[in-house]
């Protein structure tokens, strides 16, 4: 797995690549919860993870329960067949926001 | 008997599930397997080895966890074994995923992927066996 | 002592070499070989466990390969260990490659492709050790 | 592995495919000798041989030995660069007639 971040249409992306797997997940929790940490709203960009386990989802979960906690915005973005795959597994696919792309999110407010 | 269609074992290490992974498909692969079902009997082996690393001996477990995957009537056998100390089978639950928390997802995925989920008596009474099985459709080349 | 990235066993069957060709690339290829470096290494160990298969108790050897593959001191590592009777190790050399007939190239070409090939004496005394060691410059991932 | 086997320019050509191994190696070998048993002059197309060991090598060496004996011309075709590699372990490589193609070998006189 390797990840960037970057600011986009006033969003933080991270974008997670690769497999995120309990080895490689604690990176992109790391990522994702700094990002919010540092106050900004959050998407995490999945289309170029070719394989994610639940610890890789929990990451994810986490992410949307301190954007919650902050009153941030926190959405799933471009989500790879395989990630929503294991989200349908884990009944999260309706609980997340997702969009195509980043600019499907209508910005922070 | 029916010879395994391969025997192997892994450390008790979170940067080894990748090969696991890599094993574990190219072997369903050649039994039959299409790549959806590849996909997800791969992501259920991995949940299992999983928690494995992250809960025998409450995580402490240091050992091999050997994997077998058999084919026979019909069906995918993955045989998962450990040397930690038994577990306690009803401790092992899927928690309610409408509770919204991290974690406690891995034993649902694997009952969600697998036709049976069970713990065997280990061979030598040592260790866990664990038996994940998957009717399979296609036809399953010996 | 250095953990192996992987130990597997496969039957000393023909059908069965097709899976190890994918479980030894698959396991070099995250050790950090490229593609060309993991041909060979595939054949090298494809052309070891056809001698198994074919020679071991004079071509009966109906028992299990054991494999383990290990990455230590930038050197790639492969134990092929059979439980069939020890082999004269002297009978075992390449033949002249200018006098053509059809056999006799497996030695040669696992000589070729590794630097180093050594029987070794066996764990508990039995069976046959075979170790095959290639140093690889690439970076490997432990 | 599988294989057919068509007539080309006065050639037999035997044209094998996937991972010619020793479980497989025995049924081109049929197919080989068969074809030189028959009287034909043979050719062995490899383009699609994507793994071959030293018993498929074995077949092809076989091939060569029966089409001397009969006089018969006997060349591989479209040798694949797995091939390639491996008749040059064998030192093989020279005591093959290749040619790119079926036309480039000359048609039985
Ligand atoms: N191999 C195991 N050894 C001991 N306990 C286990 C094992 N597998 C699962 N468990 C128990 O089952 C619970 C649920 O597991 P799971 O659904 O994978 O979620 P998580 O691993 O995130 O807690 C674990 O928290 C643990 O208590
Ligand atoms: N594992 C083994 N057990 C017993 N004998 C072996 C083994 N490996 C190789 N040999 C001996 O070495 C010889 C040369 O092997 P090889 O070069 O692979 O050619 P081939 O297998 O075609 O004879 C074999 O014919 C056999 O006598």
């Amino acid at each position: 797995m390797k990840y960037d971040v970057a600011m986009e249409n006033g969003y933080a992306v991270v974008r997670l690549q690769g497999e995120v797997d309990l080895h490689r997940s604690p990176e992109a929790r790391k990522a994702i919860l700094g990002c919010l940490q540092q106050g900004h709203h959050t998407l995490v960009d999945l289309s170029g993870v070719q394989y994610i386990d639940s610890s890789g989802v929990a990451s994810l979960v986490e992410g949307l329960q301190l954007a919650r906690d902050q009153q941030l915005q926190f959405g799933l973005v471009a989500v790879s067949e395989a990630t929503l795959n294991v989200l349908k597994l884990a009944r999260l696919d309706t609980v997340f926001a997702i969009q195509p792309d980043a600019s499907g999110f209508p910005g922070p407010a | 008997m029916t010879e395994p269609l391969i025997r192997f074992e892994i450390p008790s290490r979170a940067d080894r599930l990748c090969l696991l992974r890599r094993v574990v498909r190219e072997t369903i692969r050649l039994a039959g397997c299409d790549d959806a079902l590849a996909d997800d009997l791969v992501l259920a082996v991995n949940e299992a080895c999983m928690n494995i690393m992250q809960h025998a001996d409450t995580g402490t477990y240091q050992g091999p966890i050997e994997i077998e995957i058999l084919a026979r009537d019909g069906m995918l056998e993955f045989l998962l074994r450990d040397y930690a100390r038994p577990v306690d089978v009803t401790s092992i639950r899927s928690r309610d995923l409408d509770d919204l928390r991290p974690g406690g997802l891995g034993v649902h995925i694997i009952g969600e992927i697998m036709d049976e989920v069970n713990f065997l008596p280990p061979p030598e009474g040592r260790g866990n066996l664990l038996r994940l099985r998957k009717h399979i459709v296609t036809g399953v080349q010996r």
